[in-house]
């Protein structure tokens, strides 16, 4: 919906897309048309949102498992990422990745991870490659709290701040990592702190307030494409839901969830923008018509996708030539 | 992920039951391999202080496949102990916990990021006994699943069991049904070697008897779960259950089949195979993982070695496609071996292919 | 470690001459494995600005085995990249870097410390074209050492190239001669996908011919190094001269042996091997690594399947001992097959064993 | 030689023992008596003597392939460990390990790794066995610096500190992993900075001064007798040789070797002794003796140790019982 938004309105609308899209989701996973694994972002949409509102199109992206959000306000089509998930060959990755695995090489969309941590040095290469092609682009590299518990996040804080890399290092800090909550994962629960050891610039965002998010990652970006290397930020979210539909969330108390849901952070912004007068009620309310229409488009379309032939089952294990970007 | 939640793999068939044709006279009672498997870590962690479970989820979540549901209230958050995302971090401290007279059982969620932990597990694990001139030996038992199914797409599916088995200095096994997945693990925990287990996802809903007062199985014979005289057929793990399915339909199309359970991959008891092989001179190997360099050519080479002038046709090897196991629920059933293919390879081999 | 230094492994004779009967001809050049691949590695760096060299110590220390020695000063240090000791983060940032469009060269010090980076290697390097539905390829070259014979014992001196060759969407090549050295890197460069170099350690100070003209060559034939009649003898990277050195010693003993050099373990080229064995009727495949599940059992159950009713006798497989390698002089040598092995071997399979 | 010197004077002749022992090995190394590869320890003698200094028989000792002083003074006997350097059934590893892997069950000296970063995990485990088996012993264990930007490391930080593990993390800090320096290998060459982002207590220390290295050490093992978790401790030295015997050593500024060697640990050892009066120039000649006379004995009983035959290749894959510790 590229039309006459203000900066505030689109965040909102972004957030809410995301909100509809992803509980659109779940019910087509209890009917199973959806299958795998689906890890929902409800809750956290402020922070892809705030952050991808400061990427331009040859910025990079990449993001884990639980990505719909990423890839939706990335700009990948919603039809094509239902589609996916559906396992139509009309996915934006052919419906060979599903729900954990959404790419998009033309808009730099690198996924869609599936291994904890393992594309944090994916993202430090990308970024090697623009600073060494004198691309003036910026890697923008989501993922949880819990993957800073794997060396491979070490290994790449510690690359990206010795070759300068342009990375912005997203922490989508929720508190659990599945069933393990912060503390008993970190050491140091002060991610940011820990990822200042590495000579990184890095701070602290409340993740819920999508305005917060957008006015520091525009700072981030700014200084990264100055040459500043990399910098990380620490996002402090919520996940509403369990961590995947496989997930009876037994581990989290009621309460702690009920607290967070009062920071929902489309009310908040809502709230926000109504009592300045920046949305109306019924902008609001055409916001929400808007992303029901989008997704349920999106259902249509990838209705109409074909299942890929299992003729075709060997198909891009090998490739022949050369993809756009490399 | 909590199994209960998950959809059945359609092929596998609960056929555990036939394991057991004195099922009736004992009082073994009908279990899922989840729960056999809950009670082998339940008895190890009752019986023996040195025993912990170590890894991700463990404890609340209850492991990701909820194996070690309730455990950690049962005995404690230092004996059922959580770990943060750090695969060789846990199975490294794991090593080191029984070089210091622990008995860790170490879970990894799946095979696939076992790969995080290999170095622990090849460059330590398997060789301080040797490089320490037999000074250090280390027992510990590494638990993790295997094999695809559930549409979790290639970095979730993957059977790379036949990797572990080259190994020198490991022993290897994977239950294929609720017994030894109750009474593997005693043995594995009072052998001196690292054990690795492999359960694979597809089997945890199967049911199957298993005798309470049965103990401590062997970690080292095959054996043969069906009986018959025209072909081989061998499998592990989850091949097990559609191995089994699919000897019962090529006996209706009047082809005896032979099932023999693995069990385990390392060592390989060739023995078992070759003696079946020596009667039916045709023998086939049924692998989910993928072709080329998997467990299934070890077994074809050794079966030539050791039965080359009795064979009446090459052993036939079905297995993985070579690719990445898709999401896509056709795709995916494609990419690994079905009951159909397995009948249909059968038939072929014994030229009963109509 | 620099090789100048290291001590010859004394059953390695150069023999790279024999494979060019034309040698005297041509303008080609005697080199060691060691020098033709710097000259490739150079060549790649001064034809394009894409090519990068990223690694443990390749710059100021020159490699651990000296092959990127001077690189660095003739292109920079941000083209000759020293890495820290982070082998899964560097390995993962070429293939990011790949993604971005560089062309990374990257160097693992051996094939054990790869253990540390085979996530990277197998979980997204070899998945990602799959998974993104064709649209993410990667251009990474991983070059690395294997295999034993400098006593440096059990976390230095494995063999585990066979790990490599059963994984979809990698291809993986093991240069045996200093022609191939200087020869395949071009083309692995210029391959859309991962392509993984296995160089062992005991070839480095070998020197063959090479011609500064031959320019790439392909990455997935198998050639004969030596024709013979009565034997197909198959082989790759450290042992190829040592079968080439047995099949010199079988020849007084009037056996004749056809000596193949695989030079690509993925894909496998059976025909090349299918055709030897179609006239020799007798195979044997000797390998440096742990014969259960090693690279020779697929190749013996894949010729099997190929040639069964022309065999006059199983596939043998020489291998290394399993066990991991030994420091003490004799035992590493009595742990992997050394030429007076081969030609036991050989004789006890065309039966000319007195 | 545990003979009546004072605390001070056996931690020189400690060190001495160390260099003596192994000037031996590299010439033994030139006559290709000792293979392999060979990385000696001259000039760090002050961390291993110091550090070892603190320990008593229940504690556990892990170290990396540059172990020859550590095994020495953990009182692996000097005859066993040239044994084993001369691959013979009598070394303390029976000739299958080498220089880079000595192993002492009895005396809980865990190697000998040549992984680098792989034995920290291992050490983690090692004092998590003692705790959970009330065994109020230390483990310590040794790396170099440039173990550090290892995944391995990261993890083994993050888990010791989770769990309060009894680990004394001794980093070797000489500057240099092979031929990359500190600066190419760490984005924050504060290593003590490094470590105490993991809420683990940390400080550096002057590793050229064996005297400094023992109190520190002392400290750092009361408060992790007393409970205190892990602590890690830089100890700053430099190696006077090249990495290995294969390493030509052409990475490092002559003056920058002549400048640490000024600083030679026994050096300044013996100086600060000798004007303390606490030792003589006779006590000094005669602690030099001694250790030649030790080195000899030690190459002489290796000598006299028989070479495992090729029958027995394939013993010690698989254990049939189990060992002291275990
Ligand atoms: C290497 C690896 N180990 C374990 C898993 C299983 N797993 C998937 S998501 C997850 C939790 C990750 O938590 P976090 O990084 O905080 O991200 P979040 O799910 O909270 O967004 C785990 C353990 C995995 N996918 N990869
Ligand atoms: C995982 C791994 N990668 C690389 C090597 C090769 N290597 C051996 S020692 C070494 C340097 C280690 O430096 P540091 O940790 O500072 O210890 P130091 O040698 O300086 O005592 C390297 C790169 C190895 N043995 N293991
Ligand atoms: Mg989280
Ligand atoms: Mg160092």
């Amino acid at each position: 919906m590229s039309d006459n938004l203000t900066v505030e309105q689109r965040l909102l609308a972004d957030m809410i897309r995301v909100r509809v899209f992803e509980e659109r989701c779940a019910e087509l996973y209890g009917e199973s048309r959806i299958r795998g694994f689906l890890h929902l972002y409800i809750g956290e949409e402020a922070v892809a949102a705030g952050v991808m509102s400061c990427l331009g199109p040859d910025d990079a992206v990449l993001a884990t498992y639980r990505e719909h959000g990423h890839a939706l306000l990335r700009g990948v089509p919603a039809g094509s990422i239902m589609a996916e998930m559906f396992g139509r060959v009309t996915g934006c990755s052919g419906g060979r990745g599903g729900s954990m695995h959404l790419f998009d090489a033309e808009r730099r969309f690198y996924g869609g991870n599936a291994i904890v941590g393992g594309h944090l040095p994916v993202a430090v290469g990308l970024a090697l490659a623009d600073q060494a092609l004198d691309r003036d682009a910026v890697t923008a590299c989501f993922f949880g709290e819990g993957a800073m518990a794997e060396g491979e996040f070490h290994e790449a804080l510690n690359l990206a701040a010795l070759w300068d890399a342009p990375v912005l290092f997203c922490c989508e800090n929720n508190l659990y990592a599945m069933g393990t909550s912060l503390e008993s994962s970190q050491s140091q629960v002060n991610l940011a702190v820990k990822a200042a050891s590495y000579s990184v610039p890095a701070w602290q965002v409340d993740g819920m307030n999508v305005l917060d998010v957008r006015r520091s990652t525009e700072r981030a970006v700014t200084a990264i494409r100055a040459g500043a290397g990399p910098i990380f930020i620490e996002f402090q979210t919520y996940r509403f839901r369990a961590h995947s539909m496989f997930d009876p969330d037994l581990y989290r108390d009621p309460d702690e969830i009920k607290t967070w849901k009062a920071r929902d952070p489309i009310l908040v912004c809502e709230r926000h923008l109504r009592e300045a007068g920046a949305v109306s009620e019924q902008e609001v309310a055409e916001m929400w018509t808007r992303a029901r229409a989008e997704t349920e488009e999106a259902v249509a379309e990838a209705e109409q996708g074909a299942l890929e032939p299992e003729s075709s089952l060997l198909e891009h294990v090998l490739a022949e030539k050369e993809t756009m970007w490399s | 992920m909590v199994m209960t939640a998950t959809t059945p793999d359609h092929d596998t068939i609960d056929r555990q039951h036939e394991d057991h044709t004195d099922g009736a006279d004992t009082d073994e009672t009908l279990k899922t391999y989840r729960d056999a498997m809950r009670d082998a870590i339940r008895e190890a962690l009752a019986g023996d202080d040195r025993v912990i479970v170590l890894g991700e989820d463990v404890a609340d979540y209850g492991g990701t496949y909820a194996v070690t549901k309730g455990l950690h209230t049962e005995f404690g958050r230092h004996r059922v102990r959580n770990t943060p995302l750090s695969e060789s971090g846990f199975v490294g401290a794991g090593i080191g916990a029984a070089l210091g007279g622990l008995r860790p059982i170490i879970e990894i969620m799946t095979v696939n990021f076992s790969l995080l932990a290999l170095d622990q597990i090849v460059n330590t694990a398997a060789t301080l006994l040797h490089m320490s001139g037999g000074q250090l030996n280390v027992p510990i038992v590494i638990r993790m699943t295997t094999g695809a199914g559930r549409q979790l797409a290639a970095q979730h599916s993957h059977s790379l069991e036949g990797w572990y088995a080259h190994v020198p200095g490991l022993k290897v096994v994977a239950p294929a049904t609720a017994e030894d997945a109750r009474w593997m693990l005693p043995t594995a925990l009072d052998d001196p070697n690292p054990v690795v287990i492999f359960e694979h996802a597809g089997l945890y809903n199967e049911r199957g008897l298993v005798d309470p007062k049965r103990g401590p199985v062997d970690l080292e014979r095959a054996v043969v779960r069906r009986a018959g005289d025209e072909l081989t057929l061998v499998a592990w793990a989850g091949m097990v259950p559609k191995a089994l399915a699919a000897a019962e339909q090529l006996a209706t199309h009047d082809v005896s089949v032979e099932v023999i359970d693995l069990r385990s991959l390392r060592p390989l008891d060739i023995e078992t195979l070759a003696t079946s092989l020596t009667h039916t001179h045709r023998a086939m190997v049924v692998e989910e993982g993928w072709r080329t360099g998997g467990l299934g050519a070890e077994i074809a080479a050794q079966l030539t070695e050791h039965c080359f002038w009795s064979l009446d046709a090459p052993i036939a090897r079905l297995a993985g496609a070579e690719v990445p196991i898709p999401y896509a629920k056709q795709l995916e059933r494609a990419a690994i071996p079905q009951i159909g293919d397995i009948v249909e390879t059968a038939r072929t081999l014994v030229g009963a292919a109509s």
